[in-house]
């Protein structure tokens, strides 16, 4: 077991945004999160990485205690977000975009050629700024970035929002292989057709709550299933 | 002849600011505070660099008194400033100029009200012909250490990984922290170069300069009038602005003293008014 | 129906009993100050600093624009008065201070209509390099203006035959009544669509263009409006010191009205006045027990930072139910129409 | 459309904004024709939002006119704009997050008050009630004194368009109203679209292929700064060059 | 927040306790007569000021050991000027109306000390302005209550000017700070070369305030002039002459002007330090009176006395003296005593304010700064001559009916002379 959730109650301010969350990933594995807006993926994911801090329950990564670290403190045990606006430096290139995050590791290999070769778009555009790429060169720096960092797992919180049917192809194809050289996802998405493409198992979530657990197929083959859960 | 070593004198007194300005600029980009403490970091980096140098020699003195500076404002990032997170910029100005009041107050205490003697080491002291010009050594050291220092931090900004971490951090802080690197010890290093720099500037200024615990109070506003001339997160903007005053002061000192101080802030406004975000600022403010 | 008319009833007669102590509060101040071993004088500043942090929170609390460079206007008007009383009225206080104000208004819109077009910090860097450009030229002019030693000789007369302000209690008592005024009508103003529209743009400047607002002449107008009562303050700093002088236009001015407004809060009318109390007694109350006293101002500021960061005012909001503040506060967000 | 030439309400003519070397909108002739709901699509960073930018005067223009029913508006500054009756709402959410719901309407209202500049007067008994009336409308009625950014994001996106109505638009621009809606509050938006287009001209912008599909009377495709095609619903979904570089089948 | 609270309530009590304390202490000041000393203890002039305030409570002591004036007690209570012109103004105000004082002594700014001036006047109270040497004090500015201790700009630099031509050469280089008080020294100084047939080699303004002199310099070292004559004064005195020896100007030329203070003497150096310089009192003026002094304060402070002290001290005496003279406290009566009469100011001629507009008609010391290393702070320079030479009139530095037309006697009828 990767990471273990255990029953975490979080808050924003003093609204309880999540009741007794539990999830469970193995290594390797990839997980869909889905749900509403407002079903409390992005806050179970900002409470993952430490953005914010559970009242009670445990997260457990690779054996260790998350609640009570700081963001870059659980970073660096091997957990990196791919935030849902990308959040690519501006001011810096490309190059330099990945340069910052660039971190060995014993988990993974990847390095910045490992990158061109994955994404030959980004080398073409090495020396633009990151304020000068469009959505789907900045999302894809964005798991580039990630990449490099050589984490154990990768959470990606809307990895598809606003791009074009014709990116979140390529965006898609792309994760299935990062899968299988063996990094553990957790996909958070609204479309999620594209994102049980690549997950094997999926939580569903509902005003913060897990309202469904099990895997792919399951939601996938059963429409009643989907208009419940996914209000579809 | 006159104009033309004028012209130099202005390139060194705009060293100073320069030196001044890098750092309140480098703290303001990275962190969003308005450094009203810098002027009294100076008088800091002043005192430290004298009593430093009397107990050794000068050469000593140039080098720890700044470092001391830094060390200095490592402490007041990490016990004061951090407590500002997410909070109005102002409260920033509230912070610093408290601690402006305070530094200087213990100055004092220290040191006592009164100037400290200091002068120019014998080795720097006389005059260098260059040939067409003769000018004093001292002012030639001042020009050759601040070139050295940018050059330097130059490389440091924009070859080093820290140096990405501060232009990244200026603009987004929490990714910064999601990619792993602990923001507040980057805020502590950064605060800690900046007023380093200001140490710098007024260990360089002592021989030139009364050295008294008010010596740091008129330098603040001619700093902020180059950060802004040259455009805010700017290092180029910083340079080139710290130049353009130093040498129109220079100038209109030959010319009419009478406009010398007014002369900056005539410069500053026309700027401002034609190009507001000042002569290299970009969009955001932050530092480039 | 019942319990909400009592509950007005029960606010109106807070609201007289805050009036009618109120009222008393300001006749006994100075002697509450005496009594401490401080003066009717420093009375009297305070409530002209306190006009004048009214003033500058119009633009900073309300409408959003941090301006570094207010003491000009502040140390303009009293030398505009200073030198109408010297050199065309001599005999008049009435007219001179009339004039301060309006030479200052006038000069701070132009001034205004030039700079406005700057933005955020950049506007508040231009209000420094204007504010030093004023400074530096009462400095220089020095055959008119004295220079560095400032103009003396400034005599405060009866303003009307009947109103006499000549002695230092008349003339605490003239400020107060001009500091009430002040509130007031800045509590009409925020309160009007137009302060309204003052915060709308505090909060989204972009916005508020996008619904078809001239953002920018509303803004002028915020200046203007806080330049005139900042000179409003100047000139009764004049008549009160009898002296013009020139630090009072210095960068430290600008600066001290700044902590005035963040120390008390700024996103209410009471909060600068709280502020400037605080801090203008705080100075001449720790200078006179210790000469270092700028270590004990300066660990003032560092504790409000650390433990009020909202201001005073702010941190009386958070106590809610036993606000004893809170009927006093514009209430901003709840007023609303009824 | 009838035999009678329609009205235009808002057209651009070889409408160009270059940032650098970018070329963000080339050469763009737009046409929107009174009483009609014309959608724009196209891949992220085709250059949509930058042509609304451009419309509204928040970008000033490289080159090429724009025109309002017959009048040439592009040296018209945005809030000269607004009052003359072109208003838009943005992709990020763009309300004054701390002033209550009742206030943000009312603020926009009162733009088109003629005593809006007059710092001594009080807020009149008119201005509100045409602000709860406009809540009524957009379905937020019942969150009137509650503070802006404590809603929902629904609901704020409701808001956001109930602000833009409230400058009484003749023509409006709607940058990406669904972006970040769930389906359910999709089904709160619609109903309120479909209830201004009676009213005025619509230009949106959406990524929601299913939910433009349904709501446009023309669609405009954008491409690399270029509108590379336009025409009614069927006929974009049924356009090569469009399934290629956007729908991407 | 129950953190804050006690916070809040911590701040408070202790805010009670310090202004129960202040009361009590200002009851049991009550009976006694108060001096107020109004001296800059923060801000440039901070240790003049402290210097000052010695001087003055040496003079209480000396009083209170003999049993008091008019059998009160004296007390001292000084307040920190900023030298600030309305900190000055409020400070003034707070000693007279709340501390009771019945005679204020200080200030080193002539801006401050008019304003506090006006104050005083106000209030009747006389005010000894010892440290400010502008020329409003004793004109424009001049008040029936405000006697100057300090030596007008007169009397220095006409004193400078005559010493400098009778000992070097006559082409000279001027260098003048641009406000009133640098223009009045020059004024002074350029007529008395004027008058002598000397050149002016030129007349530079020197911005107040300036930092970088470098262009001056420049100028300086090309004109190669006899005498370079300075009204330039404090932190701009000290960075011009940090710079001017950086420019290893040195020795090449003899440095004169119109003030140098000692504390700015102190952070120039021994090394940087040069010139011969107008000075009020030095310690080592040789008269009895003036080494009992020296050494009663070395004797309480451990320190050499400065001219501050001096200052404060004699106008503290003087003012003392008269209220013994007059029998009473009544500032009238005061005034009186004050004028036109001759006492022992510690110089080798008695002294006198002159009634006309309360100058202390003095001597005044030249002082040649030493070259090499100092005997003690206080001792920068040795005293090369007095002016004016013994036979000379006393009055004849100060200026004229013509040059400061002020007759306090007209301005300020006292009340008594009014009725």
């Amino acid at each position: 077991m990767l990471l273990k959730i255990d029953s975490i109650n979080s808050y924003y301010g003093k609204s309880h945004i999540l009741y007794d969350v539990s999830i469970k990933v193995d290594r390797g594995e990839s997980v869909a999160l889905l749900g509403r807006n407002g079903a409390g993926k992005t806050t179970t994911m900002n409470s993952i990485i430490g953005l914010v801090t559970p009242k009670s329950g445990s997260i457990q990564f690779d054996g260790k205690e998350l609640v009570g670290l700081k963001p870059d403190q659980i970073v660096r045990q091997g957990i990196s977000l791919v935030p849902d606006t990308r959040r690519i430096f501006p001011n810096l290139t490309v190059l330099e975009n990945l340069k910052i995050s660039e971190r060995k590791s014993a988990d993974s290999n990847w390095t910045i050629s490992d990158i061109w070769e994955l994404f030959p778009e980004l080398l073409r555009l090495k020396a633009s700024r990151g304020r000068e790429l469009s959505g789907g060169e900045q999302q894809m720096l964005a798991v580039a970035r990630s990449l490099v960092g050589n984490h154990k797992m990768l959470l990606l919180d809307e990895p598809f929002e606003g791009l074009a049917p014709i990116i979140v192809k390529r965006i898609a194809k792309t994760l299935i292989e990062i899968q299988k050289t063996g990094i553990s996802l957790i996909i958070v998405e609204q479309n999620f057709r594209m994102a049980l493409e690549i997950a094997t198992r999926c939580y569903v979530m509902n005003l913060g709550r897990i309202a469904f657990d099990g895997p792919s197929s399951a939601i996938t083959e059963n429409p009643e299933l989907q208009k419940k859960l996914l209000a579809v | 002849m006159i104009v033309l070593s004028q012209v130099i004198n202005g390139l060194i007194l705009g060293t100073i600011y320069i030196l001044m300005a890098l750092g309140l600029s480098l703290i303001r980009g990275t962190m969003g505070i308005l450094n009203f403490a810098h002027g009294v970091l100076f008088t800091l980096g002043a005192y430290f660099t004298v009593k430093v140098a009397m107990l050794t020699n000068f050469w000593v003195g140039i080098i720890i008194g700044p470092i001391f500076v830094g060390l200095v404002g490592m402490f007041i990032q990490r016990f004061f400033m951090r407590r500002l997170q997410g909070k109005h910029e102002l409260f920033g100005l509230l912070l610093t100029f408290g601690m402006a009041y305070i530094i200087e107050d213990i100055i004092k205490i220290i040191w006592g009200v009164g100037g400290q003697p200091f002068n120019i080491p014998p080795s720097l002291s006389g005059f260098v012909n260059l040939g067409f010009l003769i000018y004093p050594t001292y002012r030639l050291f001042i020009l050759g250490v601040t070139t050295f220092l940018l050059l330097a931090l130059y490389i440091f900004l924009n070859k080093t990984k820290a140096g990405l971490i501060i232009k990244a951090g200026s603009r987004d802080l929490t990714m910064v922290s999601l990619l792993g690197i602990p923001v507040q010890k980057v805020f502590t290093l950064v605060f800690g170069l900046g007023t380093m720099l200001a140490g710098i500037a007024g260990a360089l200024a002592a021989p030139m300069w009364g050295v008294q615990p008010t010596m740091g109070n008129k330098i603040l506003i001619p700093c902020f009038v180059v950060i802004c001339l040259g455009g805010m997160g700017s290092l180029i903007g910083a340079v080139v602005g710290g130049l353009i005053i130093g040498v129109a002061v220079s100038l209109a000192i030959l010319i009419q003293p009478f406009f010398s101080d007014l002369i900056i802030y005539v410069i500053m406004a026309t700027v401002l008014l034609v190009r507001p975000r000042g002569l290299f600022g970009e969009v955001g403010e932050a530092f480039e | 129906m019942n319990l909400g008319t009592s509950i007005t009833k029960k606010n109106a007669a807070f609201r007289v009993g805050a009036v009618i102590i109120g009222i008393f509060a300001f006749i006994m101040l100075p002697t509450l100050f005496k009594s401490i071993g401080s003066t009717m004088f420093l009375a009297t500043e305070i409530f002209i600093f306190a006009i004048f942090a009214l003033g500058f929170n119009l633009l900073l609390g309300f409408t959003g624009i941090i301006s570094f460079g207010h003491a000009a206007w502040f140390g303009l008007s009293s030398y505009a008065a200073a030198l109408f009383q010297r050199h065309v009225t001599p005999d008049s206080t009435l007219i001179p201070l009339l004039f301060g104000i309006l030479f200052t208004t006038l000069i701070g819109a132009l001034v205004g209509k030039l700079i406005i077009k700057t933005r955020g910090i950049y506007f508040a860097y231009v209000t420094i390099a204007f504010s030093q450009l004023v400074l530096f030229i009462i400095i220089r002019w020095t055959k008119l203006t004295n220079g560095e030693n400032g103009l003396g000789g400034i005599e405060r007369k009866p303003l009307f035959k009947f109103i006499d302000i000549v002695p230092e209690f008349n003339y605490y008592i003239f400020v107060v009544i001009v500091f009430i005024l002040v509130f007031i009508l800045l509590n009409i103003i925020i309160k009007s669509p137009f302060g309204r529209v003052l915060q709308a743009i505090r909060e989204n400047r972009t916005r508020a263009i996008f619904i078809g607002y001239n953002v920018r002449s509303y803004e002028l107008t915020s200046y203007i409006l806080s330049v005139f009562f900042t000179s409003v303050a100047g000139v009764l700093d004049l008549f009160l010191l009898k002296y013009a002088f020139p630090e009072s236009m210095a960068t430290t001015m600008s600066g001290e009205v700044i902590i005035m407004t963040l120390v008390g809060g700024m996103h209410n009318l009471t909060g600068p006045v709280l502020g400037a109390i605080i801090i203008t007694f705080l100075k001449d109350f720790i200078s006179s027990f210790t000469d270092r006293w700028m270590i004990f101002l300066g660990g003032i500021f560092v504790l409000f930072v650390m433990v009020f960061p909202e201001g005073i005012m702010g941190f009386f909001g958070k106590w809610g139910g036993n606000n004893p503040f809170k009927s006093l506060l514009p209430k901003r967000d709840k007023e609303s129409e009824s | 459309m009838s035999e009678t030439t329609p009205k235009i309400a808002l057209r651009s003519q070889n409408l160009k904004k270059h940032f650098g070397a970018i070329k963000a909108v080339d050469d763009v002739n737009f046409t929107l024709e009174e009483g009609t709901l014309h959608s724009i699509i196209g891949p992220n960073g085709a250059g949509k939002t930058t042509f609304f930018n451009c419309l509204t005067g928040k970008f000033p223009i490289t080159e090429g006119k724009i025109f309002f029913e017959g009048k040439e508006i592009q040296n018209i500054p945005t809030y000269k704009l607004v009052r003359l009756g072109v208003c838009r709402s943005f992709q990020i959410l763009n309300i004054f997050k701390k002033l209550t719901v009742v206030e943000n309407v009312r603020i926009a209202i009162q733009a088109r008050h003629p005593q809006r500049f007059n710092p001594f007067t009080k807020i009149d008994r008119k201005t509100s009630e045409e602000a709860e009336q406009i809540l009524e409308r957009i379905g937020l009625e019942s969150f009137k004194n509650s503070v802006s950014q404590e809603l929902s994001h629904g609901d704020q996106r409701l808001l956001e368009i109930g602000i833009t109505i409230a400058t009484a638009p003749k023509v409006l621009l709607l940058d990406e109203p669904a972006a970040g809606l769930s389906k359910q509050e999709l089904q709160k938006l619609i109903p309120v679209i479909n209830e201004l287009r009676k009213t005025m001209s619509i230009v949106l912008i959406e990524h929601d292929i299913d939910m433009v599909l349904s709501l446009s009377d023309i669609i405009s495709v954008m491409s690399f700064g270029k509108i590379i095609a336009e025409g009614c619903p069927e006929e974009i979904q049924n356009n090569e060059k469009v399934r290629k570089a956007y729908l991407g089948d | 927040m129950y953190k804050n609270r006690k916070w809040l309530s911590l701040v408070v009590i202790a805010l009670l306790v310090l202004m129960m304390g202040n009361s009590a202490w200002a009851q049991f000041t009550a009976p006694q007569k108060v001096i107020g000393v109004v001296e800059p203890r923060s801000g440039v002039y901070a240790e003049i000021g402290e210097y000052g305030i010695k001087g003055v409570q040496l003079a209480l002591d000396q009083y209170n050991a003999k049993g008091g004036v008019l059998g009160s007690e004296l007390v001292l209570v000084a307040e920190d000027t900023q030298s600030v012109v309305n900190v000055g103004a409020q400070k003034a105000r707070k000693l007279i109306t709340e501390r009771g004082a019945v005679m204020l002594v200080g200030e080193v700014s002539s801006a401050v000390a008019a304003a506090m001036g006006a104050v005083a006047a106000e209030f009747n109270v006389i005010y000894m302005a010892a440290g400010a040497n502008s020329n409003n004090i004793t004109n424009e500015d001049a008040k029936r209550v405000m006697f100057r201790t300090d030596l007008s700009n007169w009397q220095s630099n006409n004193a400078m000017a005559n010493y400098l031509l009778k000992n070097y050469g006559k082409r000279w280089y001027f260098l003048t700070s641009d406000y009133t008080w640098g223009h009045t020294a020059y004024n002074v100084a350029a007529k008395i070369l004027k008058e002598n047939g000397g050149t002016q080699l030129a007349n530079d303004l020197v911005p107040f305030g300036t930092s970088d002199y470098s262009a001056y310099l420049l100028k300086i070292r090309q004109a190669k002039p006899d005498v370079l004559y300075m009204s330039i004064g404090g932190t701009d005195l000290i960075n011009f002459f940090k710079q001017f020896a950086g420019f290893g100007l040195k020795g090449t030329m003899q440095v004169s002007g119109a003030i140098m203070n000692d504390s700015d003497a102190w952070t120039l150096g021994p090394g940087v330090m040069t010139g011969v310089w107008p000075k009020v009192w030095a310690y080592n003026v040789d008269t009895p009176a003036s080494k009992a002094f020296t050494q009663a304060f070395i004797a309480k402070y451990g320190v050499y006395p400065e001219n501050e002290s001096w200052q404060d001290y004699i106008s503290t005496v003087a003012y003392i003296e008269a209220v013994k003279r007059a029998g009473t406290w009544n500032y009238e009566q005061v005034i009186k005593q004050l004028e036109d009469y001759k006492f022992d100011g510690l110089k080798s001629r008695p002294v006198y304010f002159r009634a006309r507009d309360h100058q202390l008609i003095q001597e005044v010391y030249i002082v040649k700064a030493r070259d090499g290393a100092w005997p003690n702070k206080q001792d920068w320079g040795e005293i090369v001559a007095v002016y004016p030479g013994p036979d000379v009139p006393l009055d004849s530095i100060e200026s004229t009916m013509a040059e400061n037309p002020m007759v306090l006697q007209n301005k300020y009828p006292l009340s008594i002379d009014k009725k």
